[in-house]
């Protein structure tokens, strides 16, 4: 039996060849050497993320996200759910505590449960936590450090935790304006945290890259250049929307700006399946739009 | 009185012994001090040396000389019951004040001799202090007013275990408050209006065996001092009692301002427009009736309400008041709530500039914020009457910025006016003065306490009628002594406020009561014994001293000579500064205590090249600032001579011509900041001192001195790095102008 | 539509804040509002709002009814939650923006080219056809959604992060058909469908 | 300490700052026994360390040598300084305070000459100018101190500067061998008095405290425009020493907010409205002033004081609650990010220093020491007439000065009221 064992929300772009399939590969891979298992939900569905709200409304998005909580305590008894994506784990975090102060909506929310399959009941049993929640607060940054096989010396990393990782709900005794736990993540793995830089919570435009394409573009040039100004060769974040924002339009920002961006753009769990051994594979590096080359390097070598 | 025996005690330690010559110092005491005993000790404040002073008394001495650190410091060790003592500072004021070189020994040397020579001068002239026999005993509180400010300082006087008398202008107790539908809540969760409770006030007052209440009455008659007042209590129908009490709590409250002053506002065009007690008298009488308020004009349902905050407050124009009432925001919210509690459909809407609820009125915000009541920040430029009876309010919404913002079909208006405060006759406004600003004074000009004392029948205003004090420090220190004012004739102020007000004033007025009954002074010079006495064969009746008094503590007797009241005095010294002929002294302190310093100093001769110069220095402020200077490594001229006096106010001017005529170079006064901020612990003796060296000119011209001969300058007590720099400052401004053509003589 | 939105103003008819609190998420908070301005200051995208989200609290209470729910300004919302954290009151301004945004859609005062309300309703719609986000066909549908050639000279700009999606294995192209979305399709439908008749019956839509 | 005598008609007063140092002078004037307990070293409390007081822009140290001397006259009074209450139990007219008396290492002897001051070399942070400045191990704690007496820090306890210090002291004064003192007292009544402490800025994370240099608080703004503090009153930068002279001060920093300290801290306008003075003192018309705030709450005659402010053209008032900070690194300089709500207008400005008005919250937690009632915040409530325990100044609510006196001297009268009530049952 693992060490430890959650309920497992994956989230639409954690499917494969979706836009985040490399965070879960990492993820797996991470969580393996942790003896972490985690559980999917069985037929989860969408989060409706925030931008859902227009079309989607208030009920009909907590009832998205109750689906995935009741079948969750159906089918994953006694276990806290755990996202990867910042925004399903917001989404379903902010439903669960919605209906635990509001009866009225709970009381709907199960009317509208009761027409999907599976004779579901949201019941508010498990706590929902994102990825990194259950790696500081469930096994600590000792237990993290552990199985570390390889440094990731030399690289400095500016860790970009973004907005829904960190707001409303964040990770316990971090701030909103300045949390630290990325930082600690890469002294962990013996890569250089970027401690100045000052763009680690700014919006990357989130759900409005598409929408609003200037000024999304606009924030991530800032996120950009911080990290550059800094001296940062890597961006590490635990968020897919953070991760494909900052990513994929530093092409266009180079048009639009006459910038010459080619930051990759990495997850923390990424950096942890290299120093723990893994592959460039494993680590899902070979999903990167901008090759994260030094990591590739390490994730080659052997171990020391 | 037994002979005087001087006892000189020459400290040498903190490195007194190293810097100075101690030896010659003692022997300095002994033959031109003409001390009894003289000892030098290696560490005076410990143990053994206050014993040895302690066993020199009980063998006789009865002045005691102490030539060691100022007087600020080991003040409890040298406290010597029943003994005058004078302390020379050679530790701040001398060797830290001055270079540990060489080259400065000799002139250090010389200060500190001075000093002793001052210390023995002093130490001839002064005694310890015994209490006038005459002072009052009564320990009776007298409460003026009985609303809920006066009502509260007589139980809780009361409740310690005083007897209490209630004087009430109106036919019951209760006073604003009573007009109250409810009241701002006062604790947690300051959530909802709540029960004024001042039934149960009034019946426990009633019920109190400890208070008298006097109701339709005023007290037409003010005399004597604290532990001796005398008041005549006049009954509406003319029937005057007299009372002796021992201490008098002020509570005469406030008036709302009138509204009527507001007419842009609607105010008197409709009466669908009130201010707050108009609101309270609504709310009550609807309430009495079990229903609903309704539109005042016609008794429609109401439907939408403004208020209008700082209506004819916080007027920089004047034309208003200026100030901020303080309880106004609180109190429309309130009242707001009286209506989302009849109909939660009401509109309830507060325009204000700047919301005011202090402390946990923060959530009572919160809480009218959740029961619907809408905050709009705007100013309110008027209100115009419809013919239906509804109105509309016109504003500059400052947020939206729409200068042409409105609310339409209002069915009654709020004014939040503020509070005026009832306090009588202004003193300090001759009544001549009162006629030319006429409609303000007239109003208020019936007296409350109708004090027969020489300076005025009330208490001394501060600033727009209000009795406040002006110091931060001590806000109960009214200028009558054993009189406090308390609640919103004081300042403005809210309910909770006025409560904790009329306890502190209780408790003053008992203390003044109690310090009265021992003869001793009230602050800030509390517990000293001495007061004022004068030769009245050498009196003029000038008055200047009756006049001059700060605290209105002097009146004068049938003879027209001063009558002192010392239960009033505070023993700053102003009349004995005040005083032409000289013959107004204190036991420890008087003409004599300080010219006798001047003269004791050694003067040498004009080409010495060895000036010297007086310092007089506010012992509140200046001297402490020049104490840590001394202890802050700040240096300064060896030629000024210090001494402390109680107040400038105190200084009389024949010190300043005796200096100058017995060869002094120079004089420099030191005191207090006067004017609007004055900072005068005593008030006014600052202010006055300046009035008086404004004079000093023509004395300087009649001796054919220079101007600069004389220097008078204001210092706060952190000025610890100028008061040296302003010393050395003069010393070099008497070096340019010369030596003093008076020396030798 | 435009019916819902003339019974809406007739039903609140002078309290635009009534009728807030009644029919927006959230909207009971409006009210609690002091007017400091932290969250408009705090909004990244805060230059792009005409009316942040303080000054539309105000023009709530103020009745300005068609100016909040015509006004681009909610749809700029980046749903970063600085405004949340940061108010002194508690207030949750994502949300109410979020609720505003929806409310003003669905009362059909939006404005009709608003590209995120467009974004937003193709978003949940294509959510709701599988219970699962379809990448690929959200992002076709996005390029296409103001015809042929406009989709054309969009995916054309677009083509370098398509391709580097595509390469990074990130992108499925075959995810038209492949993309398979929940088993419970169907129950998931019926779900959705109840969730909006119960809002529609408590917020007074159902016309 | 024998030598301290505790009776049921004894009032106690926990807190030797301006409330209870008004409270112990009044009880003491009014004819009480009273003991004055603080826990620093020596009295005067937070008020002491103020450069000046508004309205009148008066000095603390003015009003504190007049109720030092009160307090030295009087020999009603006993003061026990670096004393902590441990426990208070009993009820109205018959307590016990465990106190403990934490060492000085100087004895009564000392005289204040300063010999172990200069002997010795170590140096520690002084908490009278909240650390901006360093100050020697044996220590005067202020220039007003009372007592006046030198403390040795515990921190060169066996090092040989410790040694030093003794060996420097002529009058045996220093002893090393000093260790804590627990010791019991009888009290009718108490007065506590605790006052408060300025809310740790740090946990206002958008305002960069802990990450700044250029973002002080109001409290350290004292320090810095006093002439008696680290910078002799030059109004000056952390990062670079620059002169400061465009200033921002940002009100309700803490309070007023529900993820801080939900009450209003009262004074914090006034502070900031009176900092603005010291800019103009200092730099005269080149002083820039920017106050951002969301009402200014100038209550009473207060209002005078502000609209004299107002009338100053170097003073500017934003009604806005900074959205939050940036730092320029090259520069120092802060940049402040917000919307000017009236009106709405955005503005980045930039400023040498910006200044926090930090809200005001108990320093002491009594729950856990005496059985009062106390709000939510922590503040002492006036409980039921049948306690002896009385709140006073600060620890009682948010307040100014001149209020927190009238508080204490409120308290004293319940005190005094528990007291007469035991004498005369004593007889």
């Amino acid at each position: 039996m693992a060490r430890k064992e959650y309920s497992f929300y994956p989230g639409c772009s954690s499917e494969r060849l979706t836009s985040a399939s490399n965070y879960m590969v990492s993820v797996e891979a991470m969580c393996k050497k942790l003896d972490v298992q985690l559980n999917e939900i069985p037929d989860w569905n969408c989060c409706g993320a925030s931008i859902g709200y227009a079309e989607g409304g208030e009920l009909p998005r907590h009832v998205m996200n109750a689906r995935n909580l009741a079948i969750s305590e159906q089918v994953n008894k006694g276990q806290d759910v755990v996202a990867t994506c910042a925004a399903c784990w917001l989404g379903a975090r902010e439903t669960k505590d919605r209906l635990a102060h509001d009866s009225d909506l709970l009381a709907e929310t199960n009317e509208a449960l009761r027409e999907a399959g599976m004779n579901l009941q949201y019941k508010g049993e498990q706590e929902v936590r994102h990825m990194v929640e259950v790696l500081i607060e469930d096994l600590g940054y000792e237990e993290l450090k552990k199985p570390v096989v390889k440094s990731l010396e030399g690289i400095k990393f500016a860790g970009y935790v973004g907005c829904q990782t960190n707001r409303p709900f964040g990770i316990v005794g971090e701030s909103f304006e300045n949390p630290k736990y990325l930082d600690k993540l890469v002294e962990i793995v013996g890569g250089e945290p970027v401690e100045k830089y000052d763009q680690k919570v700014t919006c990357c435009g989130g759900a409005l890259a598409f929408s609003e394409p200037e000024k999304s573009q606009a924030q991530i040039k800032k996120i950009i250049e911080s990290a550059y100004d800094h001296g940062a060769e890597m961006i590490v974040t635990p968020c897919p929307v953070c991760q494909m924002n900052v990513e994929v339009y530093q092409g266009q920002i180079n048009k639009r700006y006459g910038t010459k961006f080619n930051m990759p753009v990495t997850y923390y769990s990424q950096l942890m399946a290299v120093a723990y051994g893994g592959s460039a594979k494993d680590a899902g590096l070979d999903g990167q739009v901008i090759r994260a080359r030094k990591l590739e390097e390490i994730a080659a070598k052997g171990a020391r | 009185m037994a002979d005087m025996k001087i006892g000189a005690y020459v400290c040498q330690g903190c490195g007194l012994g190293e810097r100075l010559d101690t030896k010659a110092l003692a022997l300095v005491a002994q033959k031109e001090g003409k001390a009894h005993v003289v000892r030098e000790h290696e560490f005076l404040c410990n143990g053994q040396g206050v014993a040895m002073i302690q066993k020199d008394i009980d063998e006789g001495v009865n002045r005691v000389v102490i030539a060691a650190c100022s007087r600020r410091a080991k003040a409890e060790a040298f406290n010597f019951e029943s003994v005058a003592v004078a302390r020379v500072n050679l530790r701040e004021q001398v060797i830290w004040s001055q270079p540990a070189t060489d080259e400065a020994r000799e002139l250090t040397q010389e200060m500190a001799a001075d000093y002793v020579r001052m210390g023995c001068a002093e130490a001839k002239k002064v005694l310890a202090p015994t209490a006038n026999a005459e002072h009052g005993t009564n320990k009776r509180v007298l409460v003026v007013g009985g609303g809920i400010t006066g009502m509260t300082a007589a139980l809780e006087a009361s409740r310690a275990g005083y007897d209490v008398l209630l004087v009430e202008k109106t036919g019951a107790l209760g006073g604003y408050m009573a007009k109250l539908h409810r009241r701002v809540p006062y604790r947690e969760p300051f959530a909802d209006p709540q029960a004024t409770g001042i039934e149960g006030l009034m019946a426990s007052v009633s019920q109190d065996p400890h208070i008298t209440v006097y109701l339709n009455s005023t007290t037409t008659r003010t005399s004597g001092a604290p532990g001796r007042f005398s008041v005549d209590i006049t009954t509406e129908s003319g029937q005057t009692v007299t009372e002796n009490v021992g201490a008098i709590v002020m509570a005469s409250g406030f008036s709302p301002y009138d509204a009527a002053k507001l007419p842009e506002f609607g105010y008197g065009k409709s009466r669908n427009v009130v201010d707050q007690a108009g609101l309270e008298e609504l709310a009550r009488a609807a309430a009495a009736k079990g229903e609903p308020m309704r539109r005042p004009s016609d008794g429609k349902e109401i439907k939408s309400v403004v208020f209008v905050q700082c209506a004819g407050q916080r007027d920089a124009s004047g034309a208003h008041l200026t100030y901020c009432s303080g309880h106004c925001c609180n109190t429309s919210m309130k009242q707001a709530m009286y209506f989302k509690e009849q109909n939660p459909d009401i509109d309830t809407a507060i325009i204000y500039t700047d919301l005011r609820t202090p402390g946990n009125g923060e959530d009572f915000y919160r809480s009218a914020q959740r029961k619907g009541v809408i905050f709009t920040k705007g100013k309110v430029a008027s209100v115009d009457v419809g013919g239906d009876g509804s109105t509309t309010v016109h504003f500059h919404d400052l947020i939206l910025d729409d200068k042409a913002a409105i609310m339409k079909d209002v069915d009654l208006v709020v004014l939040a006016t503020g509070q005026v405060p009832n306090s009588g006759v202004n003193i300090d406004i001759p009544p001549a003065a009162s006629d030319v600003d006429g409609a303000k004074v007239g109003e208020h000009a019936v007296s409350v306490l109708n004090l027969t004392y020489r300076q005025g029948p009330d208490i001394p205003q501060l600033k727009y009628g209000f009795t406040d004090s002006h110091f931060i420090c001590f806000p109960y220190e009214t200028r009558r002594t054993g009189i406090y004012a308390a609640g919103p004739v004081r300042r403005p102020m809210d309910i909770t406020q006025a409560v904790e007000d009329a306890t502190g004033a209780a408790l003053k007025a008992i203390q003044a009561l109690e310090n009265a009954s021992l003869g001793r002074a009230a602050h800030p010079r509390s517990g000293d014994l001495s007061f004022p006495t004068f030769r009245r064969e050498g009196c003029t009746q000038c008055k200047r001293c009756t006049v001059e008094c700060p605290f209105g503590a002097i009146d004068e007797d049938e003879q027209r000579y001063p009558q002192f009241n010392e239960g009033r005095c505070r023993r700053c010294g102003t009349c004995m500064g005040a005083c032409p002929v000289r013959v107004i002294s204190f036991e420890n302190y008087s003409i004599d205590s300080v010219g006798s310093q001047i003269k004791a100093v050694d003067v040498p001769d004009e080409f010495s090249e060895k000036p010297r110069i007086l310092l007089l220095a506010c012992e509140n402020d200046a001297y402490p600032a020049l104490d840590m200077a001394g202890v802050a490594g700040h240096t300064s001229s060896a030629f000024v001579r210090t001494i402390p006096v109680r107040c400038l106010g105190s200084v009389n001017m024949i010190w300043i011509t005796d200096a100058l005529n017995s060869g002094y170079d120079g004089v420099m006064l030191m005191g207090c900041r006067h004017g609007d901020d004055y900072q005068c612990h005593f008030v006014k003796g600052s202010e006055l001192a300046n009035y008086r060296m404004s004079k000093i000119d023509d004395t300087l011209k009649n001796l054919n001195l220079e101007k600069d001969r004389v220097r008078v300058l204001e210092v706060a007590i952190a000025d610890i790095g100028r008061v040296p720099a302003l010393i050395n400052d003069y010393a070099a401004k008497i070096q340019e102008i010369g030596m003093s053509p008076f020396k030798g003589f | 539509m435009g019916d819902i939105n003339t019974a809406m103003a007739e039903q609140y008819r002078n309290n635009f804040l009534k009728e807030v609190e009644a029919n927006v998420e959230e909207g009971q908070w409006v009210k609690m509002c002091m007017q400091c301005g932290v969250c408009s200051g705090s909004c990244p995208l805060g230059p792009a709002w005409e009316h942040p989200p303080q000054e539309i609290f105000m023009m709530i209470r103020a009745g300005r009814r068609d100016e909040v729910l015509k006004s681009e300004s909610m749809w700029m919302c980046t749903s970063c939650y600085n405004c949340i954290v940061r108010c002194p009151r508690e207030l949750p301004i994502t949300h109410i923006m979020h609720g505003l945004a929806n409310y003003a859609h669905r009362l059909g005062l939006a404005p009709k080219m608003n590209p995120t309300r467009r974004f937003a309703k193709k978003f949940w719609n294509n959510l709701a056809k599988s219970g699962r986000v379809n990448e690929i066909e959200l992002s076709a549908g996005l390029y296409f959604m103001d015809g042929f050639k406009t989709g054309i000279a969009r995916a054309w700009a677009m083509k370098d992060i398509g391709i580097g999606m595509l390469k990074a294995k990130r992108l499925n192209p075959f995810g038209f058909v492949t993309h398979k979305g929940c088993k419970d399709k169907k129950g998931i439908h019926r779900m959705l469908k109840k969730a909006r008749e119960i809002e529609d019956r408590r917020k007074g839509f159902a016309a | 300490m024998a030598d301290v005598v505790a009776t049921h008609e004894t009032i106690v007063v926990v807190g030797g700052g301006i409330s209870g140092m008004t409270a112990a002078v009044e009880a003491a004037e009014t004819g009480k026994n009273v003991i004055l307990l603080e826990r620093a070293p020596s009295l005067g409390g937070r008020v002491s360390q103020l450069y000046k007081y508004f309205p009148k822009l008066c000095h603390p140290t003015c009003g504190m040598e007049i109720n030092l001397r009160r307090l030295r006259g009087n020999k009603r009074i006993k003061v026990l300084t670096q004393a902590e209450v441990r426990k208070i139990e009993g009820r109205a007219g018959d307590y016990k305070l465990s106190v403990t008396l934490h060492p000085r290492y100087v004895n009564e002897n000392c005289t204040a000459c300063g010999a172990c001051g200069e002997a010795v070399s170590a140096e520690i942070p002084n908490p009278f100018d909240y650390g901006m400045s360093h100050m020697k191990a044996a220590y005067l704690p202020s220039l007003m101190a009372y007592p006046q007496r030198y403390v040795i820090d515990p921190s060169i306890l066996g090092t040989a500067d410790a040694e030093k210090a003794k060996a420097a002291c002529k009058y045996s004064a220093v002893d090393l061998d000093m260790k804590p003192e627990t010791i019991t007292l009888s009290a009718g009544a108490v007065v506590w008095a605790t006052g408060w402490r300025p809310y740790d800025a740090a946990k206002i994370q958008p305002y960069g405290y802990d990450r700044f240099a250029n973002v002080i608080t109001s409290v350290e703004f004292e320090r810095l425009s006093d002439p008696r503090g680290p910078t002799a009153g030059r109004i000056v930068r952390p990062s670079d020493g620059k002169e400061a002279r465009n200033v921002a001060f940002i009100q309700c920093a803490g309070s007023r907010d529900r993820n801080h300290l939900k009450h209003c801290s009262r004074i914090c306008c006034m502070a900031s409205l009176k900092q603005t003075t010291y800019m103009r003192e200092r730099f005269g018309d080149e002083a820039q002033s920017t106050v951002y705030y969301i009402d200014i709450r100038a209550i009473d005659r207060f209002e005078d004081f502000y609209q004299k402010v107002q009338a100053d053209p170097t003073v500017r008032f934003l009604k806005s609650k900074v959205a939050n900070i940036t730092e320029d690194e090259a520069t120092g300089d802060v940049i402040l990010h917000g919307v000017d709500t009236e009106g709405y207008h955005r503005y980045d400005n930039r400023h040498d220093l910006c200044v926090l008005a930090v809200g005001m919250e108990p320093s002491v937690d009594v729950r856990s020491i005496a059985d009062v009632r106390v709000d939510a915040s922590g503040f002492i409530e006036l409980g039921p007439t049948d306690g002896g325990i009385f709140g006073a100044g600060c620890a009682a609510n948010a307040l100014d000065v001149n209020r927190s006196v009238q508080s204490a001297t409120a308290s004293v009268l319940r005190a005094v009221q528990v007291v007469n009530r035991v004498a005369k049952a004593e007889g």
